[in-house]
């Protein structure tokens, strides 16, 4: 089956990222196809790589992104949230003459639209959030 | 894309104390150009996001309640009230503002795009659904 | 010592008021902010807590510019609650002693 | 059409779950998770409105994997009410034909 | 500094689902060293935070629980718990980690730094407060 | 009076820091003092400077860094919150090896102990949060 995840809550505040992670991985283990991770609201901030959590926890960003090298998942932040919020990849940082990018290895930036079309493409949409 | 499916967006929450409502009316306007079926419910406290004469200049936010009266104009008139959410807070249709779209098949008569549903309608809406977008 | 005890979620949501109520002394306020202006209203299902706490000599304030930005106007505000602006929340918070946050 | 409902907040704070319930039909199942798992418990104020909603036919399942974080062991919850892990949680989802998170 | 002041920290949710607690947690820590008087309060969904055999190998988030039981270490030894939260919850005392510290003027003898009190109680302890944290 | 401000959630997403802001504002406007506004948990969120909100919206990290500039105000973002978040100053940043800083000008990265000495100094401390 062919599931997509919406992300509403960024890491460590909120569960929903670590829930989402979860089910994400057990749903691939268990033979299921992922379409799309679509970070949204203060979700967009589970795309940064400027987080530098205690050794003792885990690194939110980066299992996502270990999960989407294993996988070839497709990671996606949206663009107007993420602007709001300060999470940038190399384009959005020079356009808008910020110091570098912080987006995390494997998460792209895109738009809304790509949230619509996991909604029509997925089998079953699920939302993390708050 | 294959198929047409039913969209409904879950509106739960108050404007302004969260993002959450006007991030959602983000989602419902670029979703509006995907030409699926769209239905918007607003329960529980998301009943707040409709009310009439909102002012933001005393809090310094973004005032987004105008964006919900061009709803019509993208084809999104399918918007249902929970009766009960509006009769806990002390609220009527009265207090809401007035969604309206123009029927293209009525020679564009203005009509209104709300209905007020009680629980039951409420469960019929959430069981017909093909994708459910909670905020 | 008095406190201020600050609100800011729904009670048709959260208990926090509820709990904020069920703690709050006669000599303390109730002050209803962002979310938890929604509360202030006539005839709403939180409304008899209030008018109880209220008996008890306790005294609620309600932000004004909250419930301007959610369209509620002030004359559909509980009697006895008065509506204070960002500098009287500031009074408030110094005229008490301590302030509590029900968040 | 049959719905997977997940609520993942504590009823003693929030009203998603009794709103949840008063949506729910006879054919879905409603998954507690996260802070939501406090809800499974046996004699919590939750309690009722939970054997209610059984007794209509609607299904309840707990995450036993946030039921552990929280210290609260599977043998607390209430008759009826399955422990499920993260795998059950994506069967679930993929034997209902939509999902309903109240966030 | 000039006084000694009385710091009461208001713990109202539930561990894991959110940060609060875990972060709440470490100012507390960090705030012993400053020799203020401190109190901690548990109530609401924050009376879990205390619960007996916590195990987060299956959420893969870091289980904090045992810091609680080092508490009485830095002195932090008043420690007072909502008896509403916990039967509203279906729980008890019981389910609960013994929280203690050794008294130097009882010759460092071990004891519990836990009370149970009523909403009464619990509206002394807000009122009594200098600053109140909440999280 | 003497203030002390304590915000618990980041920009945009709740109020929060929204309702701080006006509170300090008025606080400043009627002649009292604000001994320090500290940011925790994702209340460090709001001290980065690459947020690029929509421009008939507010920009909640400029209007802070603007407060502060006018009232010199001590605006201080909590260093383990920050680390576990991706907020980093030029020391932060060069010590973890990350792109660059990102903190908002006025803003300042300390520790915990910080927000136990506004509690102690100030004659009232207010807590905004979710």
């Amino acid at each position: 089956m062919k599931f997509a995840i919406q992300i509403n809550e960024g890491p460590f505040t909120h569960q929903a990222a670590d829930t989402a992670y979860q089910f994400t991985k057990a749903a691939l283990e268990n033979g299921h196809e992922i379409f799309r991770v679509f970070f949204y609201h203060d979700g967009v901030n589970n795309g940064t790589m400027y987080g530098v959590p205690p050794i003792d926890d885990r690194n939110v960003s980066a299992i996502w992104s270990e999960l989407a090298e294993k996988y070839d998942l497709d990671l996606v932040v949206c663009v107007a949230a993420a602007q709001r919020r300060g999470i940038m990849d190399e384009d959005e940082s020079k356009r808008h003459g910020k110091g570098a990018a912080n987006i995390a290895p494997k998460f792209r930036i895109s738009g809304l639209g790509q949230l619509i079309e996991a909604g029509i493409e997925a089998d079953r949409l699920l939302v993390f959030g708050d | 894309m294959s198929e047409t499916k039913k969209f409904v967006y879950m509106n739960r929450k108050a404007p302004y104390g969260t993002v959450y409502a006007l991030e959602s009316l983000e989602v419902v306007l670029i979703g509006a150009a995907f030409e699926q079926e769209v239905q918007l419910v607003f329960v529980d406290d998301g009943v707040y996001q409709l009310t009439k004469n909102q002012s933001t200049d005393g809090i310094g936010m973004k005032n987004f309640s105008k964006t919900y009266s061009a709803l019509g104009d993208y084809d999104v008139n399918q918007i249902y009230i929970d009766e009960q959410s509006l009769k806990d807070r002390g609220l009527t249709m009265d207090d809401l503002q007035e969604l309206t779209y123009e029927d293209e098949d009525d020679d564009w008569a203005e009509k209104s795009s709300m209905k007020l549903v009680n629980r039951e309608q409420l469960a019929e809406l959430i069981g017909n659904a093909d994708v459910l977008l909670n905020f | 010592m008095s406190t201020l005890h600050t609100v800011n979620k729904s009670p048709f949501e959260r208990s926090s008021l509820d709990t904020c109520l069920s703690v709050v002394s006669n000599d303390s306020t109730v002050l209803l902010i962002e979310d938890g202006v929604a509360g202030a209203l006539q005839n709403t299902t939180a409304s008899s807590s209030i008018t109880d706490a209220m008996g008890n000599g306790v005294k609620f304030a309600v932000l004004g510019e909250d419930l301007g930005a959610r369209g509620l106007s002030a004359d559909r505000v509980m009697d006895g609650i008065s509506v204070v602006d960002y500098a009287g929340f500031v009074q408030l918070a110094a005229d008490h002693d301590n302030v509590q946050s029900w968040l």
